[in-house]
């Protein structure tokens, strides 16, 4: 029997009615950079490896992290991890610990062995690396990666840099940093240890590129009238005499002053206290929110009993006893002056944390390669020197020192070594739009505390085991919020009033803009700020 | 078999032989007998897979029928007067979503003033909501229309109303004659709906039309009470031949032949009509009188009518209702249907809220009647008073 | 035809007196009509209800206006429902009273009976109307005793249709040695 | 991720709406408005009834929006059985369906009826009452948008106090819908005893969906009343739908709860209560509370119905 004419209709007519046609404004999927990414010195793909440890794959999620940076360990321990500065989680109920998910998952690879995937690429060009520190060995490691021969010469017995020659063993055990320069050694690169370039110009007929890693591993002088029956040295000489001589560890005596502000000052005085101390001071100019160093490694240096002196440098140094001029700040112009005012403190030794210099006195009548007045290698945003072929980086050119700056410039010069000897010029890739919390749903997000660890252990040299379990890394993962990027949540998907959002059974979407009146609620309700509105 | 039965008893047992399986009601006089009925025969098992629902409203007497009737099944329900007219908006969409309902009308005045007699003032006001209409002129009409409903309604699908006059016919004792079930389970098979709310193959029945086919489905609509003469006087014939007696068809004439004057009439009316005009005959000793009952009203057989009336001279239309200011509804289609013809048409409005019509009233108006338009047994003595004091009252 | 109207009160079951008067008029074979004079009555208003009884089809439906037989269920509402109107020449009344009642009905069959007492005495409840049609068989001979017994067991059942039939059995013994 | 997003790509708490093969009962093509919560609520609603009653449901819709924009010919969204009758007779024609699928033998067969709040709690009460009253085995949901949107935006019964309808403009003397009108119909429908009685919201599609499934597997009458923000009829921006309903929820506005037998016997409390001005401040409705001539005390009067709310429905936990 036939059904009524018009009043009974049959299913889902209505897919011929197009309502994209109603549609004035447009939502996209987009890729916004998360604000972890975006800030990290190493340029690692942060989120991208939280996502693979929330689902266990911490194989695959160490392989995320050394496509960036091939010392997932040593970062784990001594990045400075701004990205949890700003990571947008900060704002809701703790920043996600990146730091310790990164330095669970290093070590994990440590322990099982994983090695970096072979390259396939091969170019008969050569390039020279002189320095083995983080900048030097990264660069060996992405050039290697490239296809190129790589040798590296090192004028220090050990490898490694200011990784091993600037921090301390109780923040980087050994065994960790020479796991994973092993790792870059075991991948082909050619080092010689204790070979120091001299002539760079007989070292330039041999290679097609020669990367000059060569940091800043020169205390920088002072002007202090010294006059001593106390040790004065500075922190470089001390970590330098520990790494080549570690069974004859200095003694300094009961009562020690560093001299500094940053890291390298911290450093210095735990080591201070760790090598039989009992009275440790920190000496510096500006106000204690004016260090330069990390406010964890300041929150530590001050737990462990380590005196800081803010406001005070240091003028003498007379026998044992430490003149120190009080200073006035101005806190608010950023103007220091003298106040006048003196102190004296009573100290075995002295050690000067005040900054580092680079040695480059072999570069000296290299034509077109310029030191800048501070010292420093000048290069171009190519990282190149004026000498075609001769790159630069690390704390030998001008920029922020720490382990993960150089670790990326090491990787930048790499990409623009590789791009010099194929003949191109090197360009950054274009950046997304960054994922600021505004950006974000953070309704869905279950409030759900950061797994916080102290790091800080006894007073001796070995360091502290904090790592996550296989599932605190997965819990503390799943915290990250993954800022700009489809999670795969649903959201658009179930609350688009107009079905037109298609979600495939491997769970990709997609828009459906036939349907779509563009109402933006897929926008409004997508947590992570993965969909725009466009006109 | 024969019974002596009350009239809703006998359309309760109608009802209950055409195996509906949906049932509710909503009580109003004079229509409550038939629901009591049909609910006890429910309760007492007579009437096997049948749900029976007291509802709150006519509203939702009417619309359980049309939910019920949409999922597929055979459902009734009955009502009388306010009743019809507070399902009015639901009767219209029964029909306008070609659902199959029988109904049963008892036949009542409608208020203000109160009153809780017969006329066909409710029936009116549903000639054009798109239902066939047929009026019982009996109690054995009334049982017998019940049972040729469901199949006219069915195969048409067009909801029936089968009207029978309150109190007058629902309320009386009289000889029907009821079929057994087996009899009616071969004259009216199974419901077989052309649509129904089925989750193996979902439809949407009750779509908004838009203006550029809202035409055509009321021309289809249309069409179909067309069609429907045709199957109401199919399902007559076919229900005469299976049951031995004459019961529905479009119209019946009595004694039409040769007669000058035919008197026309709906409902139980008819059987007043019948003795008066054979006393007429007899007295005069020649068929001068004859008598043509309206027994669909919607659809109008016009055709039929003309055909039934064109060698008349006078009709005369006896009906229960009328359009105030204006005159007979009835009447008025009767004329209309005889438009042409030199015959001259009486409307005698007759029984209004339950006034008593008598052979003798009748048999005064069909030889003598004053005028075009008469009201039976009005009493001008209580007219003039009051419409006297109506003008005094007046201001403009 | 014959024509009968009851009169009585709500409650006194003045419409079932009349179908169980057309069901026994049904069951010997004749066409019977039976409805009251339809209304919203509640216990205890006069109610009015008709029976027509006849060899051939009734088609006819207005009310009794001339009957051949009236039955006052309730002698109390004679007068003020004109209860005697157009009573056909030599037709019977049939009232539920112990005593006779004086009327001015010259040219009419009247009959008391005391039908509540008896229902009293045979039933236990004061509903006279099965009693009457009893007596009714009696006095017209318009039905059988036999016919009314089976329409009062049609519309009752158990005890009461055995009280009942013996009731109108005592009304119809007692009415026919009386006339 | 731990979330609470509709859908999770580790199978955590997922609703049917994340399914890739969910239903989509109500289809693309509709001619709901941009962001419409109607539509929205109603899909994930008929969705979740039909996984619950694995396909077997059919539907009665009211007259209003929903019906208008998913069932007009030659387009119909609806991929299950569906009726629409009248306005004010859903509810039994719902009834009606109920008893005739009861009488085939086949009560797996869900019935639904639904409709707006004024085709519910105003000119269909008196048939949904009937449907109460007979227990009838039908879910009736309730898509509470506040007003009569189909028409225009009216006042409905379901308009909250101080509201700006069409009917109820503000002026110099009046000031939105009168605070001392309007009617519960949940607990209208507890007080008839029925089985089940939910409210829900699209601002909480878990909850909604879980209240569906649990209505669809009891017999008898049950009650779902689901708040609908309506970009149009209250004036926000039609992105905000669901971040509407949300602070609905949050201020108490609209208490999510359920009862049986006319028992309360569960409510989602509120975790961080927000003050209703944060709610009433980004619809246009309000406006007028907030403006050169508003009164102070006006926000109060919400403020306390919201706090009623949280006491009567133990928001703050039971």
């Amino acid at each position: 029997m036939s059904k009524p004419f018009a009043t009974v209709v049959e299913p889902k007519t209505s897919l011929n009615n197009k309502t994209g046609s109603w549609r004035t404004v447009r939502p996209e999927y987009v890729h916004r950079l998360p604000p972890c990414n975006v800030t990290c010195p190493a340029g690692e793909n942060i989120q991208q490896w939280l996502s693979l440890a929330q689902e266990g794959k911490f194989f695959e999620a160490w392989q995320e992290m050394v496509k960036n940076n091939p010392f997932p360990a040593t970062m784990g321990r001594v990045c400075y991890h701004t990205c949890e500065k700003v990571c947008n989680r900060g704002q809701y109920d703790g920043s996600v610990n990146i730091n310790l998910i990164e330095r669970s998952i290093g070590d994990m690879a440590i322990a099982k062995g994983w090695s970096f995937e072979k390259s396939n690429a091969h170019s008969d060009k050569k390039v020279l690396i002189v320095g083995s520190g983080p900048s030097g060995l990264t660069a060996a490691y992405f050039l290697k990666k490239f296809g190129y021969n790589v040798d590296l010469f090192e004028s220090h017995k050990y490898l490694g840099g200011m990784m091993r020659y600037g921090v301390p063993k109780y923040r980087l055990p050994r065994h960790v940093l020479d796991a994973e320069i092993k790792r870059i050694q075991d991948s082909g690169v050619n080092i010689i240890c204790n070979k120091k370039v001299e002539n760079l110009k007989d070292e330039l007929v041999n290679y097609d590129a020669v990367y000059l890693a060569i940091g800043a591993s020169v205390a920088s002088s002072v002007n202090i009238d010294v006059e001593s029956k106390a040790i004065v040295m500075s922190a470089i000489d001390l970590f330098q005499k520990m790494e080549d001589d570690s069974n004859d560890l200095p003694n300094l005596g009961k009562s020690v002053v560093v001299y500094g502000g940053g890291n390298t000052a911290i450093d210095a005085a735990r080591t201070a206290l760790r090598l039989g101390a009992e009275d440790v001071k920190i000496v510096y100019r500006r106000t204690i929110n004016n260090m330069p160093a990390h406010e964890t490694e300041i929150q530590d240096a001050l737990s462990e009993g380590i005196e800081i002196l803010c406001l005070r440098t240091i003028s003498s140094i007379n026998g044992k006893k430490v003149i120190l001029d009080k200073m006035d700040y101005d806190e608010e112009n950023g103007i220091l002056s003298r106040s006048g005012k003196n102190e004296m403190i009573v100290a075995d030794s002295v050690i000067f944390a005040i900054g580092q210099a680079v040695e480059c006195s072999f570069l000296q009548g290299i034509e077109g390669i310029s030191v800048s007045e501070k010292g420093l290698i000048d290069v171009d945003n190519c990282m190149m020197t004026g000498l075609k072929g001769v790159f630069a980086g690390g704390d030998a050119i001008l920029g922020k020192r720490t382990v993960t700056h150089a670790i990326g410039y090491g990787k930048k010069a790499a990409k623009c070594i590789d791009a010099f000897l194929q003949g191109r010029d090197y360009v950054p890739n274009s950046k997304n739009e960054v994922a600021n919390f505004k950006k974000l749903n953070t309704e869905y997000y279950k409030k759900d505390e950061r797994k916080e660890v102290s790091r800080l252990g006894n007073l001796d040299f070995e360091e502290k085991d904090v790592s996550y379990s296989n599932n605190e890394i997965i819990q503390e993962a799943m915290r990250c919020f993954s800022c700009g990027n489809c999670f795969h949540c649903d959201n658009c998907y179930s609350y688009c009033p107009d079905n037109a959002i298609i979600k495939h059974e491997d769970g990709t979407l997609e828009i459906n803009y036939d349907y779509c009146k563009g109402c933006g609620i897929c926008a409004s309700e997508c947590p992570c700020g993965a969909i725009k509105m466009t006109v | 078999m024969l019974y002596q039965l009350e009239g809703s008893q006998a359309v309760a047992r109608a009802i209950a032989l055409c195996r509906p399986e949906v049932v509710c009601a909503y009580p109003i006089t004079p229509q409550t007998h038939i629901v009591e009925g049909v609910g006890e025969l429910v309760r007492s098992g007579q009437l096997e897979n049948c749900q029976y629902l007291n509802v709150e409203s006519e509203m939702a007497a009417i619309s359980v029928a049309i939910g019920s009737e949409a999922a597929g099944v055979r459902s009734y329900t009955a009502t009388s007067s306010q009743g019809l007219l507070y399902m009015m908006e639901a009767v219209y969409n029964a029909s306008g979503l070609e659902l199959p309902i029988v109904m049963t009308l008892g036949n009542r005045a409608i208020g203000a003033p109160l009153n809780i007699w017969n006329d066909h003032t409710d029936a009116m006001s549903a000639r054009d909501a798109g239902w066939l209409m047929m009026f019982a002129e009996n109690n054995q009409e009334a049982a017998d229309l019940h049972i040729q409903a469901f199949k006219i309604a069915e195969t048409v699908k067009c909801p029936i109303m089968v009207c029978m006059d309150g109190f007058i016919l629902t309320h009386a004792y009289e000889k029907v004659d009821l079929p057994e079930q087996s009899e009616v389970d071969e004259f009216l098979p199974p419901y077989e709906p052309a649509f129904a709310l089925n989750p193996k193959n979902p439809c949407a029945i009750g779509a908004m039309v838009p203006t550029t086919e809202f035409m055509e489905v009321r021309y289809l609509a249309h069409l179909r009470q067309l069609e429907a003469k045709t199957v109401i006087e199919k399902v007559g014939r076919e229900f005469s031949a299976r049951f031995k007696r004459n019961s529905g068809g479009l119209i019946r004439t009595y004694h039409t032949e040769g007669a000058e004057t035919i008197i026309v009439a709906m409902g139980s009316v008819l059987g007043s009509i019948k003795d008066t005009v054979d006393d007429l005959n007899r007295a005069s000793g020649c068929n001068k009188y004859g008598v043509m009952s309206v027994v669909s009203y919607r659809p109008f057989p016009d055709e039929q009518i003309r055909e039934a009336l064109r060698n008349a001279k006078r009709v005369i239309v006896v009906e229960k209702a009328f359009a105030l200011g204006h005159g007979g509804i009835l009447s008025r289609e009767i004329e209309l249907a005889l438009k042409g013809l030199d015959i001259e048409i009486i409307t005698v409005i007759a029984g209004l809220g339950g006034r008593v019509i008598t052979k003798t009233m009748l048999s005064e108006v069909f030889q003598k009647p004053k005028d075009k338009l008469i009201f039976l047994g009005l009493r001008e003595d209580v007219i003039r008073q009051e419409y006297k004091t109506v003008l005094d009252e007046r201001r403009v | 035809m014959f024509q009968i109207r009851i009169h009585g009160r709500g409650g006194q079951g003045v419409v079932t007196a009349a179908e169980m008067l057309s069901i026994a008029a049904f069951l010997e074979g004749k066409d019977a009509q039976a409805f009251p004079s339809f209304g919203s009555e509640r216990m205890g208003a006069p109610v009015v209800a008709f029976c027509r009884i006849s060899e051939k089809e009734i088609r006819s439906r207005e009310p009794i206006l001339n009957p051949d037989a009236v039955i006052i269920q309730d002698k109390t509402v004679i007068e003020s429902a004109r209860a005697f109107d157009g009573i056909v020449d030599n037709g019977f009344v049939l009232i539920n009273s112990p005593e006779d009642i004086e009327t001015d009905l010259n040219n009419a069959r009247v009959k008391c009976i005391g039908a509540t007492e008896i229902a009293l005495e045979q039933v236990g409840r004061p509903i006279p109307n099965a009693v009457l049609l009893g007596s009714f068989a009696a006095l017209t001979g318009v039905i059988k005793i036999d016919s009314v017994i089976k329409a009062i067991n049609t519309k009752f059942s158990g005890k009461i249709a055995e009280k009942n039939v013996k009731a109108a059995q005592v009304a119809y013994e007692r009415t026919l040695g009386e006339v | 991720m731990s979330s609470l997003t509709m859908g999770n790509r580790f199978g955590q708490n997922t609703s049917v709406q994340s399914s890739s093969n969910r239903p989509n009962t109500l289809t693309s093509g509709h001619r709901a408005c941009q962001g419409c919560g109607e539509g929205l609520a109603a899909r994930c609603a008929i969705d979740a009834a039909f996984t619950a009653a694995k396909g077997k449901i059919a539907v009665v819709n009211a007259t209003g929006c929903l019906e208008v924009v998913s069932c007009s010919f030659p387009d119909n969204s609806w991929n299950v059985p569906w009726i629409h009758s009248l306005f004010g007779n859903t509810a039994a024609v719902a009834s009606g369906v109920a008893a005739a699928f009861k009488n085939k033998g086949q009560t797996d067969v869900r019935v639904i009826a639904q409709g707006g709040d004024g085709g519910t709690t105003d000119i269909g009460m008196g048939c949904l009452s009937g449907m109460f009253d007979r227990n009838d085995d039908v879910l009736y949901i309730c898509y509470d948008n506040q007003a009569y949107m189909n028409t225009g935006v009216q006042r409905s019964s379901a308009t909250p106090a101080l509201a700006r309808t069409a009917t109820t403009m503000p002026n110099s003397q009046y000031n939105g819908s009168d605070p001392e009108t309007g009617k519960n119909v949940p607990d209208i429908a507890m007080a008839h005893g029925i089985p089940y009685v939910a409210v829900a919201s699209v601002g909480n599609i878990h909850d909604l969906e879980r209240k569906v499934a649990k209505a669809i597997n009891i017999r008898g009458a049950k009650y779902i009343q689901i708040h609908c923000p309506c970009p149009l009829g209250w004036g926000f921006p039609t992105a905000e739908t669901i971040r509407i309903a949300r602070l609905a929820l949050k201020s108490g506005m609209y208490p999510l709860f359920e009862a049986e037998n006319g028992v309360l016997v569960g409510s989602t409390p509120i975790e961080d209560q927000i003050p209703v001005e944060e709610y009433l401040r980004v619809q246009k409705r309000f406006a007028h509370l907030f403006g050169k001539n508003a009164m102070p005390e006006d926000i109060g009067i919400l403020q306390k119905i919201a706090n009623r709310n949280i006491e009567k429905y133990r928001l703050g936990g039971m």
